[in-house]
């Protein structure tokens, strides 16, 4: 329905950048989640692409359409907010109504659209009710309600799901996965929760301080995180990041910190300072790892020595803590309940488990093969800043 | 009825106040009352006897002349006096801008500390007289020394004396009195060609104010009679024009009559022609002092203020006596007041006589004629070798005032409680009449009916 | 075989079984003292220099009395109330009190809510110098107000008056005319109103969530639109507000003003219930009308209040 | 044959850049969108507001520009008073003791703000933190003292006073004023936003109700007060009715009823009383102006249910 094109958006507040110079394509029938922390210009974003605020810089393009002027009622957006904004005056029914209404849509098709949407959303018996009259969660399907009644070429949403509670929050999550679906209409969604990003998401921006970090699939920006900072705010808990070095010992590149030795892959690397991660569910015990692992060899894999420090134990798996150096590593899986605090412990993770970071920059470094084992073709650079 | 119940308990706690500080309550007031003959009741007072006693007075409202001739007077009595403390005091006037000098008497005996001798104006004088317990003063001191007091050397004049009677028995001694004058910026007058203005009657006046307005371009004439507060005045206009305020006997309005409405339609002659400026009372004033107005009808009391202000503007003022309708005696009313007797208290009523008959004797006057400027009473005092011969002939501008003291028509009381309402109507249906374009007629008759429906 | 887990007992069944009290019933609450120590300071003052009085009034109403301590209270009946409610004055104070009353809406409500919207528009620093300054005539002192207009729209040399009289307009004595005062106190006590209402009205509107607006906008709303269909529906409960301090405190307001300026007249153009009811009670010092008068108004005002207290909780909706 | 940063997993931006109309128009000031509302040119906005506060201001100007002319220039129609004079304050001093008036003024609307704070936070107090029986019922007696007229109570209560002997004095002033029903109901808002955790956490410490309000509530609800305190206080200073019935023989006591009289008492002597009625604003206007944020802070408040 509607392809959304962002081009060096930028919103200056006194002093500091909100949304610094960000271009983005959100293509048709994309779920678009922007996830980052609080203050990393998210909702900014939003606000300028629902026309709620007015660009310091840049355009906004829907289907082609330079919109960056026009006022927001004229976008042929909806949007659900956080609060929600029910109309506290007028009645589920009426709130349903009020975009049609201001559209002046007839009658007879406005009383039918409000009943196909309420009943969509199993609202039918709360029409006559006042916002204040109901419960967060049908508030929340109210404030969608009204977004779709109004057939919106996108959906905007600013974390909607935040005042819920959490066995709600998964439901809902399930739901809007599927009105996506159903809609195949383009969404454009604000959080900071990584789990509905990576629950909902077709597509995730990742923003720190106004900047997009990464855009990708879910899988990628988990798999493949493109930054330090990307590691290291998606995934609970947190990936492992330890600063090391890499280097080259007979003709194996190797990554090394205190108490973290790995042996990468046949090369010559030259020594540089880097932020070795790892993600704590990649972190097995030594001899499960070594057996699991020995058709690879033990040559390729990281190995990680530290003590015990605590556990928690989650039901389903447990959590390791251990001591490695100076830094505290986590490792999660279902078979450290024997181990006690105090134990001398070695983990390992397999090779392609390991990522690998510039230290300056927090960029994410890739092994390109030498030219001459490579297709000339092959060797590529990409540097995008 | 736990309501009466209560209620006595109210009025009762009201007049235990009363007796705690220093007054005795109302069943004591009518035995006196009763007992009173034409023999002095009350005791002359013991050679050690000390009293004090508060004299209630509008002159000691405004500072300057006023207050010092009074505090004078009062020293000088209580140096005359050993055994008696006079303490003077201004009236509650803060709390409103119409509360009237009986009204603030009344608001402190609501509270319980009514003062002992009242400087009062004489509408009140019914209310004064029979709601409010003013003292019989011929009943406690005796018809004679009442006589006594008016007579001597000076005798007061015999038209003011009878002022303070109601029903043949004396409550108030007649104390200061002004009344209506005609008062003129002759400078002015001069400039717009009049040397000789003939204000003997109304249609004098209206021609002069015609030529003066010719010449100006703006009205010259305010008569403080015709608004609020000058309600006393207007009444002697009514007089004057053969009508009448109310009957003899005290029980009937009259101001609906023929005469009060002829008077009334010759001012709202002079105001639709222009002539009249709208101005309330301290307004209007201000204007003659400043010399925005050129001619005014107004109290004889403002002399000084006039004098002053002609000074200042450099101007001349002259007066002469109220304006008459064609042939009809002119009837002047005067303003002024009386003093009353308020205290219950033997000793303290027998100081307050005292007090009072030193307030209006000669002494008094000269003090009260040369200073303030006020009438005075005893108007033989300006004749012959009299103390105040002298003042008069070197104030010409006292003669009109004493004049009319000869021809004197009482400011009349309304009856009844509600004769301050009474008195509002009245003034409002004179300024609706000449001001407001009201017919007077109609206007009139209707203030009178629902005047007189107040009367009870 | 399979075995059902056996569950300890919880604690508490075991401890107030010992006790010997039954679980399910009730203990009894015990009424808090505090409270009403707390508040009975208030009470007790709100008692003696308010409720005292009023009842007073009551009773008084149903005499004649001329508030004299010396003179007898007269049984009356109703004849207070009906000499009140049949007085021509009182009905020219009624209509007066009316005209006031929907004069000062005028400036404690409809301008105030225009000028906090434009100020919206103007915002920043501007805005709150803008509002400092309004605000500034609520502080002066009735009796300067009183002195400072009569001086601005005074005959002989006014600033008003003056002004007007270089453009050819000569409004002459304002005060003196039975058209024209009322309006002069109107002027003054709005003057002195506004202020207070562009303040309340600013508070009002800042206390609106703008997620409505800006929903209503993405809904597709206009500016009118969403004035009239969001912003004052819900700025409703501070207009109740407003509209409910204007009828109450409009007679504290205009009374010093009247009684300065135009003690009422000319003609009674200007007078109003509260100016009134005291040239009854402290000037015709008729205890019996004044306390039938006031019963009247108090019952007027309390049905009033009462209308606008219902209007007003059904306008608000709390806005969580 | 090294490491290379990479950022091809940022997917790369295709834009339809050429659909662009407008020329690169850098905005350089922040804007919110403030189509939202009704546009109105921000010019227009600034005009009607200036109109409106130079109305606003403008008699007080000419107040002090009255107060400053000399006297024979009083009526004078010049927008700047010149030359300056102080003879109009001059002859107030002379004619009025008015530093004392201000003085007495002051102790009177201190002592009155004082204790209507006072006696509106231990109401309050009750009123918010406790459910009782009959509260409702004791509450509508405080909204219902609204409800009567000044006018009703003022004769009882006059006669009352002149019991108790307080005529002529500062305390019969104060004393019928103590409680103020208007600042219960605001003490009461303030308290009911408290947060009751505070409270309840001063509970599990042992204090006891009255250790909670002083040591707990007030300390946190010190803007609050200061703001309520200064709204009481001009309240009381520009108080004009009572204090006028209660100092009947005194009309220097205090500012308000001095300046009626004084108003009454000076004819046309504009100058001299627009110097009066200067000075008896001064120290509101001293006020608001150290003071305004906490001054607009208590209206505001006023308004809010």
């Amino acid at each position: 329905m509607s392809r959304i094109e962002i081009v060096q958006l930028t919103q200056q507040f006194k002093g500091h950048r909100a949304v610094d110079a960000v271009d983005l394509v959100i293509e048709d029938g994309d779920f678009v989640v922007l996830l980052g922390p609080s203050g990393c210009g998210k909702t900014t974003l939003l606000r300028m692409i629902a026309g709620l605020l007015e660009p310091t810089q840049g355009r906004i393009l829907i289907d082609g359409v330079d919109v960056t002027e026009l006022p927001s009622k004229k976008r042929n957006l909806a949007m659900v907010f956080q609060s929600y904004a029910l109309y506290p005056h007028l009645s589920v029914a009426k709130n349903l109504a009020f975009p049609l209404a201001v559209l002046r849509t007839p009658k007879a098709e406005r009383v039918r659209r409000v009943h196909e949407v309420a009943a969509s959303l199993g609202l039918e018996n709360l029409l006559e009710r006042k916002p204040r009259e109901l419960s967060g969660g049908q508030r929340q399907r109210v404030a969608v309600g009204r977004a779709l009644v109004r057939r919106p070429s996108a959906y905007l949403m600013d974390e909607p799901l935040s005042n819920l509670d959490a066995k709600l929050r998964t439901a809902t999550r399930q739901e809007l996965s599927e009105l996506h679906a159903e809609l195949s209409a383009t969404f454009v969604y604000v959080t900071h929760d990584q789990v509905e990003a990576m629950t909902m998401a077709t597509k995730i921006v990742v923003l720190d301080a106004g900047r997009i970090e990464q855009f990708g699939t879910p899988d990628e920006i988990y798999h493949r995180p493109a930054s330090v900072f990307v590691a290291g705010f998606v995934g609970a808990p947190p990936m492992n990041l330890v600063v090391g070095t890499v280097g080259s010992i007979g003709g194996v590149v190797t990554a090394t910190a205190e108490g973290i030795e790995a042996r990468l892959w046949p090369g010559v690397a030259e020594k540089r300072t880097v932020v070795i991660g790892v993600r704590p569910e990649h972190l097995r015990l030594d001899d499960f790892a070594a057996n699991a692992e020995s058709t690879a060899g033990s040559a390729s894999a990281l190995s990680v020595e530290g003590v015990v420090e605590r556990i928690e134990n989650l039901g389903s798996e447990q959590v390791l803590y251990l001591r490695v150096g100076d830094t505290l590593m986590t490792a999660r899986g279902d078979d450290f309940g024997a181990l006690r605090r105090g134990d001398l412990l070695a983990l390992s993770a397999p090779i392609e488990r390991i990522h690998l970071f510039d230290e300056a920059t927090g960029q994410r470094l890739e092994w390109v093969p030498e030219p001459d084992e490579l297709p000339a073709a092959a060797a590529q650079v990409a540097v995008m800043a | 009825m736990p309501i009466s119940i209560r209620l006595a308990a109210v009025a009762v706690t009201a007049v235990a106040a009363l007796a705690l500080t220093g007054c005795v309550g109302g069943a004591s007031a009518a035995t006196s009352t009763g007992a009173a003959g034409s023999v002095a009741t009350i005791p002359t007072l013991g050679p050690d006897q000390k009293v004090s006693i508060t004299f209630e007075s509008y002159n000691l409202a405004q500072a300057g002349a006023w207050t010092d001739t009074i505090q004078g007077l009062i020293s000088t009595f209580e140096s005359q006096h050993p055994n008696i403390t006079v303490t003077g005091q201004a009236p509650a006037t803060a709390a409103g801008a119409n509360t009237s000098y009986i009204s603030s008497v009344q608001t402190e005996m609501l509270a319980g500390n009514a003062p002992d001798v009242a400087q009062l104006t004489f509408d009140g004088l019914d209310y004064i007289a029979n709601d409010m317990g003013a003292q019989p003063i011929s009943q406690l001191v005796g018809e004679q020394a009442v006589q006594d007091a008016f007579g001597g050397q000076y005798p007061m004049n015999a038209k003011a004396t009878k002022l303070g009677d109601w029903n043949g028995v004396t409550y108030g001694i007649p104390y200061v009195f002004s009344t209506p004058v005609l008062w003129y910026n002759a400078t002015a007058l001069a400039d717009a060609g009049i040397t000789h203005p003939d204000f003997s009657t109304w249609d004098g006046l209206e021609k002069v104010a015609q030529t003066l307005k010719a010449k100006t371009g703006t009205a010259p004439l305010t008569i403080s009679c015709t608004v609020t507060g000058g309600d006393w005045c207007m009444q002697g206009i009514i007089k004057s024009n053969g009508g009448s305020i109310v009957s003899a006997d005290h029980s009937t309005i009259e101001f609906g009559d023929d005469g009060s409405v002829g008077a009334v339609e010759e001012m709202r002659k002079l105001n639709d022609e222009g002539l009249l400026q709208n101005l309330d009372s301290a307004s209007m004033y201000n204007a003659f002092a400043s010399g925005k107005s050129l001619i005014q009808v107004q109290t004889s009391a403002l002399q000084s203020m006039f004098m002053a202000g002609a000074k200042a503007g450099g101007w001349q003022l002259k007066n002469t006596t109220l304006p008459a309708f064609g042939t009809t005696p002119v009837a002047p009313t005067n303003s002024g007041s009386a003093l009353f007797i308020m205290s219950k208290d033997p000793a303290k009523q027998a100081a307050a006589w005292e007090f009072i008959k030193f307030m209006t004797s000669p002494t008094a006057y000269e003090q009260i004629s040369t200073k303030i400027g006020y009438l005075p009473l005893r108007d033989t005092m300006t004749e012959g070798d009299g103390p105040l011969a002298a003042w008069a002939k070197s104030n010409p501008l006292v003669a009109p005032n004493i004049a009319q003291l000869q021809k004197l028509q009482p400011w009349e009381s309304y009856p009844g409680s509600n004769y301050s309402q009474i008195s509002t109507i009245f003034s409002k249906a004179v300024e609706d009449s000449i001001y407001y374009g009201k017919d007077p007629k109609t206007t009139m008759q209707a203030a009178q009916q629902q005047a007189q429906a107040l009367v009870k | 075989m399979f075995v059902t887990d056996v569950r300890p007992a919880p604690a508490a069944e075991a401890l107030s079984n010992a006790a010997g009290v039954s679980p399910t019933r009730r203990r009894r609450r015990r009424v808090p003292i505090a409270p009403y120590l707390y508040v009975l300071p208030a009470l007790i003052l709100l008692g003696i220099w308010i409720y005292r009085p009023l009842v007073q009034t009551f009773q008084l109403s149903f005499y004649s009395w001329n508030l004299l301590p010396t003179q007898p209270l007269t049984p009356v009946g109703l004849q207070n109330y009906v000499s009140v409610v049949s007085s021509q004055q009182l009905r020219d104070a009624l209509v007066n009190t009316g005209i006031y009353i929907a004069a000062f809406l005028v400036f404690s409500v409809v301008l105030p809510i225009a000028i906090a919207l434009l100020s919206r528009q103007v915002g920043g620093r501007a805005k709150t110098a803008y509002q400092a300054i309004i605000f500034v005539p609520f502080l002066v002192t009735p009796v300067a107000a009183a002195a400072v207009w009569r001086w601005l729209l005074s005959d002989s040399g006014g600033a008003i008056p003056t002004v007007l009289g270089n453009f050819g307009i000569d409004i002459g004595d304002v005060l003196r005319s039975p058209s024209g005062a009322i309006w002069a106190i109107i002027l003054i006590v709005g003057w002195q109103m506004l202020g207070f209402g562009v303040l309340v009205v600013s508070a009002g509107i800042a206390g609106i969530n703008p997620d409505y607006a800006h929903a209503a906008s993405i809904d597709g709303a206009g500016g009118w639109t969403i004035l009239r269909r969001i912003t004052l529906p819900l700025l409703s409960p501070t207009i109740v507000f407003l509209v409910l301090m204007t009828i109450l405190l409009s007679a504290q307001w205009t009374y010093p003003m009247i009684d300065i300026l135009t003690q009422g007249g000319p003609s009674d153009s200007t007078t109003n219930l509260y100016y009134l009811l005291y040239q009854i009670g402290f000037q015709n010092f008729d205890a019996g009308s004044a306390g039938a008068a006031g019963t009247l108004f108090f019952i007027a005002f309390s049905l009033l209040a009462l209308g606008l207290v219902t209007l007003s909780d059904r306008l608000s909706f709390y806005d969580n | 044959m090294a490491f290379v940063p990479v950022a091809d997993i940022t997917l790369p931006v295709r834009t339809t850049a050429t659909t662009i109309r407008s020329q690169d128009r850098a905005r350089t000031t922040v804007k919110t969108a403030s189509r939202r509302h009704i546009r109105v040119p921000a010019v227009v906005g600034h005009i009607v507001l200036i109109v409106v506060a130079f109305a606003s201001i403008f008699p007080i100007y000419w107040m002090f520009a009255t107060a400053f002319r000399e006297p024979v220039d009083a009526s004078a129609q010049t927008i700047f008073p010149w030359p300056l004079s102080l003879d109009s304050f001059t002859t107030v001093w002379q004619q009025i003791p008015i530093l004392s008036m201000i003085g007495n003024t002051f102790v009177m609307a201190l002592s009155v703000a004082a204790c209507q704070l006072v006696i509106a936070i231990l109401a309050a107090y009750g009123f918010s933190m406790w459910q009782f029986p009959g509260k409702n019922v004791l509450f509508l007696f405080f909204i219902g003292s609204w409800l009567v007229p000044f006018q009703v109570t003022m004769i009882p209560n006059y006669v009352l006073i002149s019991q108790l002997g307080l005529l002529g004095t500062i305390a019969g002033v104060i004393v019928p004023n103590i409680c103020s029903a208007f600042a219960v109901m605001l003490m009461r808002q303030h308290m009911q936003s408290f947060p009751r955790e505070l409270i309840d956490a001063a509970h599990m410490d042992g204090r006891n109700s009255w250790g909670i309000l002083l040591r707990v509530v007030l300390p946190n609800m010190r803007p609050a007060l200061a703001a309520l305190g200064i709204m009481l206080f001009i309240e009381a200073w520009n108080n004009y009715l009572w204090p006028a019935l209660i100092f009947q023989h005194q009309s220097n006591a205090l500012v308000q009823v001095g300046i009626r009289s004084f108003l009454g008492s000076e004819g046309d002597n504009w100058g001299a009383i627009m110097a009066a009625s200067g000075l008896a604003c001064l120290p509101i206007f001293l006020i608001y102006l150290f003071l305004q944020r906490y001054i607009v802070d208590g209206f505001v408040r006023s308004g809010l249910r």
